[in-house]
């Protein structure tokens, strides 16, 4: 990994890129607000997730000059990313799959914990104040565990 | 003609306690570093004789249980976090790291400082928790007793997480010193070993650190808001938090061997003043251990609680692990064939590396297989494993670094009888003391007990000798080094006769290191074409004339 | 390979004594920058691993409590913290144009937009103390059905707070950055620091990126 | 627990041991022949090239590649034996068969409590029958443990709020010791248990007078037998020391000063009340640490306690 040694090349990336890069920006959180609106079911997270994915990208590339600079830097964001994925993947591998051999270690015993149990059971959201979208009411008596 | 000691050099210029607090000298900043990590290591080897006299046998001894579990976790969290992380990259590897490239200082010297007080920050606070009566949780602060327990976890975790930072720092350093600033004409395969296995550690520093500090600080919000991630009574998962704390915990047991492995590099082909064999395979397999670290905390965990089919899948990777760590083991015993070695006190040290590592090693496998893990987990075989890795691995190689490099760090020379003598007593002691652990660990001794059953007496009297003859050995290690530099002989610019830019320039070295930039004429390790004069006689040669 | 070969540049005053000359200083600081931000990344990852776990336990509490959050403050904030972004990339440029006052018009800029996201975060926050939707043991709210849901809210706060820190890290970099600047230190040779500042900002905001989404729609 | 095991392990006494010593002789056997390699290469080499004299020109052979491939390959072929032996192995350890007998284990701070199909329990020591499965179906009641026994080879931590499983056949009688090897306090290293392996009949006749609701006895004598196979006494004495809990000795209609300052007397709503809720009225100067008996302790149960403490002047 020989980093490049031309001398005093500073790149000057032009107004008219960093502007549209700004504009792509906004137009893409624009755009994962709306989809937000819909339901595709399991593959909301995945849309969620590509559409970030995709203005991080844009935001590594060309605010933080990673499209310009020594590969060694793309070499380092591209393997924190990969260290993160490793430790999010294999730690879900476990608690994804803990209940493959034995339904009964699926559950945690008690769903709620400690502190809800001298608590009234889930009111309708009424106090809730603007912009909030009130819970859907719910009858009283239903166990507050799922 | 007798070599003498230069008249300035980094030690007495400049002059003045205030020169040392605000130096961005590189050399002086490994001293100080040098100097903490041996006192924090004789204050937890005090503890350990301590704890290991209170098992003498079963029942009480010394204390009762709430003092013994505070103990054991003072000697491990102290050991670990405040020593042996700390210890090769930022004492030994600050001071030499510069020196081996041909550079004048680390790249970014002030952020090299920062670490320094960011280690003496989390050291107070690390105190603190000490004397306002210490955790009782074992050093992995497992939940949830350590969000119930009322003794002083939060300062311990408080320190831990504070130390995480100096050691982020100096792996930045490393990270960016090693890239930028070789001497010219040092390319990648023409650097030290020693500065391979130092860039290994600096990426698991860097990438696995962050973890523990988010895991802290977690545990740190659980203790005081109950945010309910971790403890069961609050919705948590206990066994996350061991997910997020072997993430970190596993490489960090690298972030231990890994600069080892580089001194013994440098030891086994200097003292034997024969090329290295295989250098490209020991500086990938350090890449490699590097990588494959981050895939395989799971094994730690194989009674937990945690999916089968997960365990199954660590078993897996862990076994690719310890392939890299043999292939060294292979390349250095090689390193000896039809080498000149001379038997002085480095070589001793990285001998008996090669001995207890080996074993430490082979017992690793034994874990790593599934079924013979659910017997012997949590057990004083796991205790042995990782004393024989950590202590009969690390410990060696840096006791083996220091006594090799401490001619160049302080210009003196140290009485070579007394250093052979404690080295051989050590060896005793440690295998005294840890290979009858393994036995008793097979019985099914579980580990961090304060009583035990009678059946197991026999043996832990046995290791509790060990442990005092252990004692005794560092004991006199740290007499001859005292005297040493009081009263030690000067050793001259190159006195084992050993390649390297660091041994190109004075004893003790003047504060810019180099007066002419060297430059790469010759491989690190070529004694085949290079032949230097010695100006210290090895014993064995006493022996031989 | 450093490159020492190269004739000696005149060793200006902003090149420390280590270095051979400004473009190894100027890439060794961007290379620190970088591990940096590494570290950075996986700091908030750990958190984003404890929120796709949770999630994934507690998807019917995760969805009812996502209710509780205000899509369209945080979706100004979303543009807030990207309008930093482009701030700060222009003031980079323009001290690489070697233009000192719009330069500095540019850091104020961002010093501004980081401002109030900051004023904003803070009435979510007193909306939701308010309410008492707080996180672990302080939660008192009960419009939100399904277990645990102090859990959505302790991972709220903590990401969000400590996003929040690292926004108020940035400012203070930023403010440096401005005093140096109207102090002539920077030139379009020597500007590493604020390049180096640039670098940390736009990975505060990548991190905004992704928790809009996935703390606010959660669908 | 004697240790006339095999290369250092404790006797074999469980199917499952079967399973897991020869691959743990294999592993010894491999190892110390690898080890003894090693050390006979080192110890031929540090003699015969033993500095002698003056410095001379080294060889500069350090590459062999064909040698290199083969210590690289070969131990990796070695432990993927291992890892496959060690893969074969577990799946025995966890999948328990289906017609296992299932007993409940409850760990918590410092005694494991089991509770059998039937109603029967025991504090401490597990009764089991040789040569039929067991199945055990456990969680804790506040920290970490782990249920650990040597001779069968079986180890499997105990979460709060959260079911672990483990299983055994036993094949010999005998008494075996458990240990707790999760750190959880100041007394882990006194968690400890014994697993009774009996015959067939005698378990069932164990089964039967243990689970039995007292026919033949008082309710003060079954209230006796309750109060040691309910773990009362692990913090309730008898003779006037206070422990964890008050003492029963004269408890019964005394009037005690309770934290939330009013002041009750002991009678049997209170007594009731204690074990149903402990926590509602905790007498001063102790912890709410006592765990609720709501669903464990059945009507007639808690009676024969009432009717026991009330025997304690």
């Amino acid at each position: 990994m020989t980093n490049q040694t031309s001398h005093a090349h500073h790149h000057i990336t032009p107004l008219k890129i960093y502007l549209g890069i700004g504009g792509t920006l906004l137009v893409f959180t624009v755009i994962t607000v709306l989809v937000a609106g819909f339901d595709f079911g399991p593959a909301n997270i995945l849309i969620a997730l590509l559409i970030a994915g995709f203005k991080a990208t844009l935001v590594a590339f060309f605010f933080m000059h990673l499209w310009y600079d020594n590969k060694l830097f793309f070499v380092i964001f591209a393997s924190s990313l990969a260290f993160l994925a490793i430790f999010i993947g294999l730690t879900m591998y476990d608690t994804e799959r803990r209940a493959e051999l034995d339904p009964i270690k699926e559950h945690p015993i008690e769903a709620q914990a400690a502190m809800y149990k001298n608590r009234p059971a889930v009111t309708g959201g009424a106090a809730a104040s603007h912009g909030e979208a009130t819970a859907a009411p719910v009858d009283t008596n239903a166990a507050p565990g799922h | 003609m007798e070599p003498t000691i230069p008249q300035t050099h980094y030690l007495n210029s400049p002059k003045g306690l205030k020169s040392w607090l605000f130096t961005l000298d590189h050399k002086r900043i490994g001293i100080m570093y040098f100097a903490a990590i041996m006192f924090f290591f004789f204050f937890a080897g005090l503890l350990a004789i301590i704890l290991r006299t209170e098992l003498l046998n079963p029942g009480r001894d010394l204390m009762d249980a709430e003092a013994y579990n505070r103990f054991f976790t003072l000697h491990g969290a102290i050991m670990i976090f405040l020593f042996i992380i700390p210890s090769i990259p930022a004492a030994l590897g600050n001071f030499l790291l510069p020196l081996m490239i041909g550079a004048k200082d680390v790249a970014f010297p002030r952020l090299n400082l920062a670490s320094w007080y960011v280690f003496v920050g989390g050291a107070i606070f690390g105190i603190y928790s000490l004397i306002s009566g210490g955790a009782d949780t074992g050093w992995t602060f497992y939940t949830p007793y350590s969000t119930s327990t009322t003794s002083s976890v939060s300062s311990m975790l408080l320190a831990a997480f504070i130390l995480g930072f100096s050691s982020i720092f100096t792996g930045l350093n490393f990270i960016v010193t090693i890239h930028k600033l070789r001497a010219p004409g040092q390319t990648w395969f023409k650097l030290p070993l020693m500065v391979w296995a130092l860039y290994a550690t600096a990426l698991i520093q860097v990438l696995a650190t962050p973890v523990l500090a988010i895991t802290l600080v977690l545990l740190l919000l659980e203790r005081t808001m109950g945010i309910g991630i971790f403890d069961p009574a609050m919705g948590g998962d206990p066994v996350l938090y061991q997910h997020f704390f072997w993430f970190y915990s596993h490489p960090a047991v690298y972030i231990m061997i890994l600069p080892g492995m580089g001194i013994i590099s440098e030891l086994i082909s200097h003292m034997s003043h024969r090329k290295i064999f295989g250098y490209n395979a020991i500086a990938y397999s350090s890449f490699g251990i590097a990588l494959v670290s981050f895939l395989v905390w799971g094994h730690h965990m194989f009674t937990s609680g945690q999916s089968e089919l997960a365990a199954v899948i660590f078993s897996f990777l862990t076994f690719f692990v310890g392939i890299p760590s043999g292939v060294k083991v292979f390349n250095w015993v090689m390193t000896l064939y039809k080498g000149s070695i001379s038997l002085a006190t480095p070589m001793l040290y990285a001998l008996s590396f090669l001995v207890l590592f080996t074993i430490g090693g082979l017992t690793g496998i034994f874990l790593g297989a599934l079924s013979v893990d659910i017997h012997v987990h949590d057990t004083y075989f796991v205790v042995a494993h990782f004393h024989y890795v950590m202590m009969g691995g690390t410990v060696m190689a840096l006791l083996g670094g220091i006594h090799f490099w401490w001619p160049k760090m302080f210009g003196k020379r140290y009485n070579e009888f007394w250093a052979a003598t404690s080295a051989i007593i050590i060896f005793i002691g440690f295998n005294m003391t840890f290979f009858t652990q393994f036995i008793l660990g097979a019985q099914g001794m579980p580990r961090r007990y304060y009583t035990y059953i009678d059946q197991y007496q026999s043996l832990h009297v046995f290791s509790t000798y060990g442990a005092w003859v252990l004692g005794l050995g560092f004991l006199i290690m740290a007499i001859y080094f005292i005297h040493s530099l009081i009263k030690g002989k000067p050793a001259g610019n190159n006195p084992w006769g050993a390649i390297g830019f660091e041994w190109e320039t004075a004893s003790p070295p003047p504060t810019e290191n180099f007066v002419t930039q060297p430059v790469v004429t010759h491989g690190p390790y070529d004694y085949d074409k290079v032949l230097i004069p010695r100006e210290m006689p090895t014993r064995s040669e006493k022996v031989a004339r | 390979m450093a490159d020492h070969a190269k004739t000696h540049a005149p060793l200006d005053e902003h090149v420390a004594h280590h270095f051979t000359d400004a473009e190894q200083q100027r890439e060794s600081s961007k290379l620190g920058m970088w591990v940096f931000l590494l570290t950075e990344v996986l700091f908030f990852g750990g958190l984003f691993c404890a929120y796709a776990i949770y999630r994934s336990w507690y998807p019917e509490m995760f969805h009812a409590a996502h209710k509780a959050l205000d899509v369209k403050l945080g979706f100004i904030n979303t543009l807030v913290l990207i309008s930093s972004s482009v701030t700060m990339a222009l003031a980079i440029r323009s001290m690489q144009l070697g233009n000192k006052r719009q330069t500095m018009y540019h850091l104020f800029a961002t010093l501004i937009f980081a401002a109030t996201f900051l004023v904003i975060k803070y009435f979510e926050y007193s909306h939701k103390f308010h309410l008492g939707q707080l996180p672990g043991k302080y939660y008192t709210y009960t419009g939100i059905e399904g277990s645990n849901p102090h859990v959505f809210f302790s991972i709220y706060f903590v990401m969000t707070g400590l996003h929040g820190l690292h926004v108020i890290g940035g400012m203070i970099a930023i403010i440096i950055m401005l005093v140096k600047t109207s102090r002539d230190r920077f030139n379009a040779l020597y500007y590493n620091p604020i390049e180096v500042t640039g670098l940390y900002w736009h990975l505060v905001d990548l991190i905004w990126i992704f928790l809009f989404p996935l703390l606010y729609l959660v669908s | 627990m004697d240790t006339t095991g095999t290369l250092f392990l404790p006797p074999a006494n469980s199917t499952l041991a079967s399973e897991v010593d020869p691959l743990w002789g294999f592993l010894f056997w491999s190892s110390t022949i690898m080890f003894a390699i090693v050390m006979a290469m080192i110890a031929f080499f540090v003699i015969k090239y033993r500095r002698r004299g003056q410095d001379t020109l080294t060889t500069g052979n350090a590459h062999n590649a064909p040698l290199e491939i083969a210590w690289t390959v070969i131990p990796t072929i070695l432990v993927m034996i291992i890892f496959i032996w060690g893969f074969k192995s577990y799946i025995k350890f966890y999948v328990a068969p289906k017609d296992a007998l299932e007993i409940n284990v409850t760990g918590q701070k410092w005694f494991w409590s089991f509770d059998y199909p039937g109603g029967a329990n025991s504090v401490s020591d597990i009764t089991v029958p040789v040569g039929k499965p067991v199945k055990l179906l456990m969680s804790s009641k506040d920290v970490l443990h782990s249920f650990y026994v040597p001779n069968f080879r079986i180890k499997m931590d105990v979460l709060p709020n959260r079911y672990t499983t483990a299983w055994f056949e036993a094949t010999a009688v005998g008494d075996y010791q458990i240990f707790c090897t999760e750190y959880c306090g100041k007394g882990h290293s006194e968690m400890l248990g014994k697993v009774k392996v009996v015959g067939e009949r005698e378990f069932a006749e164990w089964l039967e007078k243990s689970s039995g609701m007292g026919e033949g006895l008082s309710l003060e004598e079954f209230g006796a037998q309750l109060y040691k196979s309910r773990a009362c006494n692990t913090c309730h004495t008898l003779d006037g020391k206070k422990l964890v809990g008050p003492t029963f000795k004269g408890l019964f209609g005394r009037e005690e000063a309770m934290t939330d300052g009013t002041r009750l007397v002991a009678d049997e709503n209170y007594l009731r009340e204690s074990m149903l809720d402990p926590k509602a009225h905790i007498v001063n100067g102790y912890d709410p640490v006592m765990p609720t008996y709501q669903g464990i302790l059945k009507d007639r149960q808690i009676d024969a306690l009432i009717a026991f403490i009330k025997a304690q002047q």
